[in-house]
């Protein structure tokens, strides 16, 4: 069968042809989709890609939130759908409710592209299957990330619950690049099949543009247990 | 009029008591040829304003004087300059034209590249207005070269920023370099555009006048290049784009207080724009969109002076005459003047010449891109620009005299009596370090202001978005592939050692083309054309145009002996505090192509499981005068900068072309500022990993820092070696063996010297810039 | 035609590293009186006659600010004040 | 202790374009009673007995606020007014 994955283009959208490439990388067929229409065009799964949605001129995915095509997206995520956010999609699914906490101005203060590691806390979810090896071991992976507003925030309680549900995905390691509480760099719903993250796998699936293929994992676990559902 | 993106009514074409007050219409102008105007106060001269009249045969009207002023302006018309840049133009051959597309004149050159690809590059300098208010001044500089590149019918790829600050630990530098950073952060990183490349000088002489200069590269099919001429007798011009505000009217309004008199006139508007990129985020998607949808004639980006300037350039690169309507130009702010209208600087917009077929279509291509855009008036056969506003008609002039026809200055040059003193007072006296301190040097230059790592500046900017770059920062060259679907890719670098321009102009030029030319080279990548962005103290200084003359005679007779062409540039003059200008800064900026990006060579040694030797290609002198280590040992400039060798130059890029393409490298950098001692700390720490050398006799102290050029520093793996030796020896190049990469053991090891550890000379060199600006 | 500010501050559990930076520069500055900033957003709306208190409310809460990690204030401003 | 609001908001004829963005989005999303929208930071401080007016004006001016392009409000607070 042929996966269709969808990327969202919204208006200041960067990396969405990057998320397209990754897409076509593990063997998809890449589905462009535009923010201001509602449709779907029947795709297995959703990528929020990175940029600078709007402008970002309110809060980083504030705006974007609010657009046609993220109406769908809750509807469809909310039955199932795999939905990934990168960067600014992560913001985008905070900002729509479809993920817990925010993402506020790195402490830091200043935008930082940097090279980082990051340990897969979680790998039973559709998008980080593929990061146990044949030993069952998880080692670091080594991803770009590039962005102003990336610290993760929300309540302690909010934060124990993240925890307790097994729903962090991946942490800062080797140092905190934004000041993100807990070292969170991405998080999962229950089920995992909503992730968001702040670094860009999408630029990690060549070592000719990236730092490596670390990236790789996230987009051919999907494609793994999205061909499992349909044999 | 058809407009898309708003409505009629957000046209607010009243207000101020605009009414109320006649405006100057070239009927009044006609009849009162005795007004008295503020010609002085917009920077004209008594002939030129004589001129103006004797042009138009009256006195100008407002409108037409603040277009003459700003169009005869040094920054738009280049009068004291362009005298000299026809040294370029005179000295391009028809071997060197060969692959040019579009040369000087147009707003970027663009050259072919094969495979039915061109390219289009260039920088231009905001360096005023990134000291007013760095963070806009920097951000709108990287607007503006953007939308040049963009004009070109291209899709802007990568870009650059060219920085030179005052003292890093100076408080003004606190203040201007973080916020220069920061917008061409913001900016350039919400365009999604990938910074690759740079550079970052410190000198007193930019104190109160930094250097901010940005570059654009750009691709396209060789077959769809754009240029900005209004042609075809009835074919409409469309603004589109962000509204027109009174941005950067600063001088015009002058004249709104002539007219309005004390009580109406504007309060006194600073010269700053405010850019906004995601508004040039979507009329950068809009533009490729209509380019590849055919809807465009012509077209051209609005950058300094505005309309006046798109109009009056449109029309006169066109067949026959213009007609504009300034009533339909969607505005910002209430009562705008025409003049103020023609001269706002308004960021974001452009202007695009379209058959009356097409103009439904790219209103369409506009309205889903949510970008304002409306016609504003049409190509006719007058042979004349003729504005109108609120009904009359306030321009009526041939637009060449605006656009082309300014004046042309040969002002004076001298070379300063100061120059031989300079040169006389030589490195030779300066106390030289004994062999047990080099261990010591090599780090305290390592963590000096101009060799420090700069990842505090470059962290900041996004050099992965969009997925085609393949060497950034630290890479001597940044490299783009020019689209997924093939393997061709492209390599710039940009280098000017001011120093050395200060030493002697010509020569000093001749090293910062032969420097760029050499970090494109280090790549793997063959150079294939140049661009210039010539940053330089007041024109009317004799000493300071001698400078510039020589430069430029410097720049052009070096590209006719390495038979690549200058295919644009740019001029920036006054910079300067007071009386005191600036080091002579004329940057140089090298493009190269390369077949198979897969084969580019970056700075990194012992990142595979071969083992490695380490080379030094080209022959080492003592050249010490104008070098980082005078400057930082002993404050010293003086002497004559390292001799030029523009053909050792040109063997070494071929031999590294060759040896890249043979896989003969596994890592290479080029020798400049700091010499081999520089050289090895960065290949070391970048690697994370160590070397053993020994140094070619006979002295230490000038093996590691002179700064001798056309030198680069090769790992070949060991297997390997011979084939290289051969590749060298073809082509007479002169190499020596330096020593191994040793992975296994983390230190700089030069014997008989010193021995280094990774962590000592990773903590000089990154420590700097972190610690001065947190 | 009324004129209303809106002001959006971060919560004070949630660190505000920009309000710190900016009272340490005040302090190197020779502001030494100024012992904690916290830094936000100033909103300026005209909204016309139509829009009322909870229109205003809701908007500043869904919009405006994020509940999550920031609390708002909505003022009418009076005629002409500049805030 | 006195708390004191700084408002800073860029100059009416210089180009706001967050405002403008906001703007767009309240019209998008059912507000197109509001109008107009000026984006600008919002800074809450607190200040010892010792500070002045004057010091505040000159402070607001230097640091909080880029004269060039902004302009700025002071007021003082009364206790335990939120804004
Ligand atoms: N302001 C800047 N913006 C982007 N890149 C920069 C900047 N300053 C320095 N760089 C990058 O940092 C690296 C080191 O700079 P430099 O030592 O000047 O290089 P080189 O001596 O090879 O010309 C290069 O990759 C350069 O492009
Ligand atoms: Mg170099």
């Amino acid at each position: 069968m042929t996966v269709r994955i969808g990327v969202i283009t919204f208006p200041g959208s960067l990396d969405d042809v990057d998320a397209l490439r990754a897409a076509k990388v593990v063997g998809a067929e890449p589905v462009s989709l535009w923010h201001a229409d509602a449709d779907l065009r029947g795709v297995d799964a959703v990528i929020i890609p990175g940029g600078f949605s709007y402008g970002d001129y309110l809060r980083a995915g504030a705006i974007a939130a609010q657009a046609p095509v993220m109406r769908s997206v809750i509807d469809a995520a909310r039955g199932g759908l795999p939905v990934l956010g990168i960067c600014n999609g992560f913001q985008v699914l905070c900002e729509a409710s479809l993920l817990p906490g925010a993402l506020v101005r790195n402490a830091g203060l200043r935008f930082r592209c940097i090279d980082q590691q990051l340990t897969v806390e979680r790998t039973s979810t559709v998008w980080t299957s593929r990061y146990r090896n044949e030993y069952d071991e998880v080692r670091p992976i080594l991803i770009p990330l590039k962005h102003a507003e990336g610290r993760y925030v929300a309540t302690e309680l909010d934060l124990d619950a993240l925890e307790a549900e097994d729903r962090v995905l991946f942490r800062y390691h080797g140092g905190n690049p934004n000041g993100s509480l807990r070292d969170i760099a991405g998080i999962c719903s229950a089920d995992g099949r909503i992730a968001g993250l702040m670094p860009h796998p999408e630029h990690a699936i060549d070592a000719l543009t990236g730092p490596g293929t670390d990236g790789l994992g996230m987009f051919s676990s999907l494609m793994d247990s999205l061909i499992g559902i349909a044999s | 009029m058809t407009s898309t993106g708003m409505t009629s009514t957000d046209v607010t074409g009243s207000g101020l008591a605009s009414s109320d007050i006649a405006q100057d219409t070239v009927i009044l102008a006609a009849a009162s040829p005795d007004k008295p105007q503020p010609y002085a106060e917009l920077g004209l001269q008594d002939n030129e304003y004589a001129r103006i009249r004797s042009i138009l045969g009256r006195r100008p009207t407002e409108a037409e004087l603040a277009m003459y002023s700003v169009m005869w302006s040094e920054h738009c018309s280049y009068k004291s300059s362009k005298v000299h840049l026809a040294y370029f133009g005179e000295t391009t051959t028809d071997a060197m034209r060969e692959k040019m597309l579009a040369g000087i004149g147009e707003n970027a050159g663009v050259v072919e590249i094969g495979d039915g690809w061109a390219a289009t590059f260039k920088i231009e300098s905001h360096n005023h207005p990134s000291y007013v208010e760095p963070y806009q001044g920097a951000a709108t500089g990287v607007g503006g070269i953007v939308r040049d590149i963009l004009a070109m019918g291209a899709r802007p790829v990568a870009v650059t920023d060219q920085l030179r600050f005052g003292p890093a630990d100076a408080g003004d530098t606190a203040r201007v370099l973080p916020g220069v950073v920061a917008g061409i952060s913001g900016y350039g990183n919400s365009l999604g555009l990938a910074n690759i490349g740079g550079e970052t000088y410190f000198d007193a002489s930019y104190a109160g006048n930094p250097l901010v200069n940005a570059g654009c590269i750009g691709v396209l099919r060789a077959s769809d290049m754009y240029t900005a001429h209004a042609s075809g007798t009835g074919n409409k011009i469309i603004l589109y784009g962000s509204r027109t505000g009174l941005d950067g009217i600063g001088g015009v309004s002058v004249l709104a207080s002539a007219t309005f008199g004390g009580s109406g006139a504007r309060a006194k508007l600073p010269s700053v724009q405010v850019g906004d990129p995601f508004a040039e985020k979507v009329l950068i998607e809009c533009t490729l969109e209509v380019f590849r949808a055919g809807l465009v004639v012509g077209i051209q980006d609005l950058g300094g002076a505005g309309l006046s300037c798109a109009t009056s350039e449109l029309a006169s690169a066109g067949d026959g005459g213009m007609a504009v309507d300034l009533d339909a130009v969607p505005l910002r702010a209430s009562g705008m003047s025409a003049a103020e209208i023609l001269s706002s600087e308004s960021q974001e917009r452009m202007c695009a010449v379209v058959t009356p077929d097409k103009v439904d279509a790219f209103l369409a291509v506009c309205a889903k891109w949510d970008v304002p855009a409306v016609v504003i008036g049409e190509v006719t056969d007058t042979g004349r620009l003729v504005i109108s506003h609120r009904g009359e008609v306030v321009v009526d002039v041939p637009p060449r005299t605006v656009a082309h026809d300014g004046p042309v200055y040969r002002r004076p040059y001298r070379r300063p009596d100061s120059q031989d003193a300079l040169q006389a007072n030589t490195s030779a006296n300066l106390a030289r370090p004994a062999t047990e301190e080099l261990g010591g040097l090599i780090l305290r230059l390592a963590a000096s202001e101009n060799l420090c790592a700069k990842g505090w500046i470059t962290d900041q900017y996004d050099r992965y978005v969009r997925g085609n770059t393949v060497l950034a920062q630290p890479s001597d060259a940044g490299m783009v592939r020019v689209d997924d679907e093939t393997s061709l890719g492209l390599a710039m670098a940009s280098d000017c050692n001011a120093r050395f321009a200060a030493l002697d102009p010509y020569r000093g030029t001749q090293l910062a083309l032969a420097e760029a030319y050499r970090n494109v080279a280090t790549s793997g990548a063959t150079p294939l054309a140049v661009t210039n962005c010539l940053n330089f103290g007041s024109p009317e200084d004799p000493g300071v145009m001698w400078q510039f003359r020589e430069a430029v005679h410097g720049l052009a007779d070096g590209c006719v002996e390495l038979g690549i062409p200058v295919t644009g540039g740019n001029v920036s003059f006054y910079n300067q505090t007071g009386a005191e200008a600036i080091l002579p800064t004329p940057v140089v900026g090298v493009l190269g192509v390369i077949d198979d990006v897969a084969r580019r060579i970056g700075p990194r040694f012992g990142q595979g499981r071969t083992p490695e030797m380490l080379f030094l290609l080209g022959e080492t002198r003592d050249e010490l005068d104008g070098s980082e280590w005078a400057r930082v040992v002993h404050g010293h400039l003086g002497g004559t900068p390292p001799r030029v060798g523009l053909a050792a130059e040109q063997r070494l890029a071929g031999v590294m072309a060759q040896a890249a393409k043979a896989g003969l490298v596994t890592a290479a950098h080029d020798l400049s500022e700091g010499g081999l001692a520089q050289a090895l700390v960065e290949m070391c720490v970048l690697s994370d990993c160590g070397a053993a050398i020994t140094l070619p006799p006979p002295d230490p102290f000038v093996a590691l820092f002179s700064e001798t050029t056309a030198r680069i520093l090769v790992a070949v793996p060991t297997s390997r070696i011979g084939e290289f030796a051969q590749l060298c020896d073809e082509h007479g190049q002169p190499s020596s063996a330096l020593g191994t990469v040793t992975p296994t053991r983390p230190r700089l090891e030069i014997s008989g010297v010193t021995d280094i550890s990774l962590a000592e000379m990773r903590d000089a060199w990154s420590g700097t810039l972190p610690a001065l600006f947190g | 035609m009324a004129r209303v500010a809106v002001d959006v501050v971060i919560k004070p559990e949630i660190l505000d590293p920009q309000g710190k930076a900016i009272q340490a520069a005040l302090a190197r500055s020779g502001h030494a009186g100024v012992t904690e900033v916290r830094a936000g957003k100033h909103f300026e709306l005209e909204v016309d006659g139509a829009v009322t208190d909870e229109e205003l409310e809701q908007l500043a809460g869904s919009v405006l600010a994020n509940p999550v990690i920031e609390t708002w204030t909505v003022t009418r401003l009076a005629d002409g004040e500049a805030r």
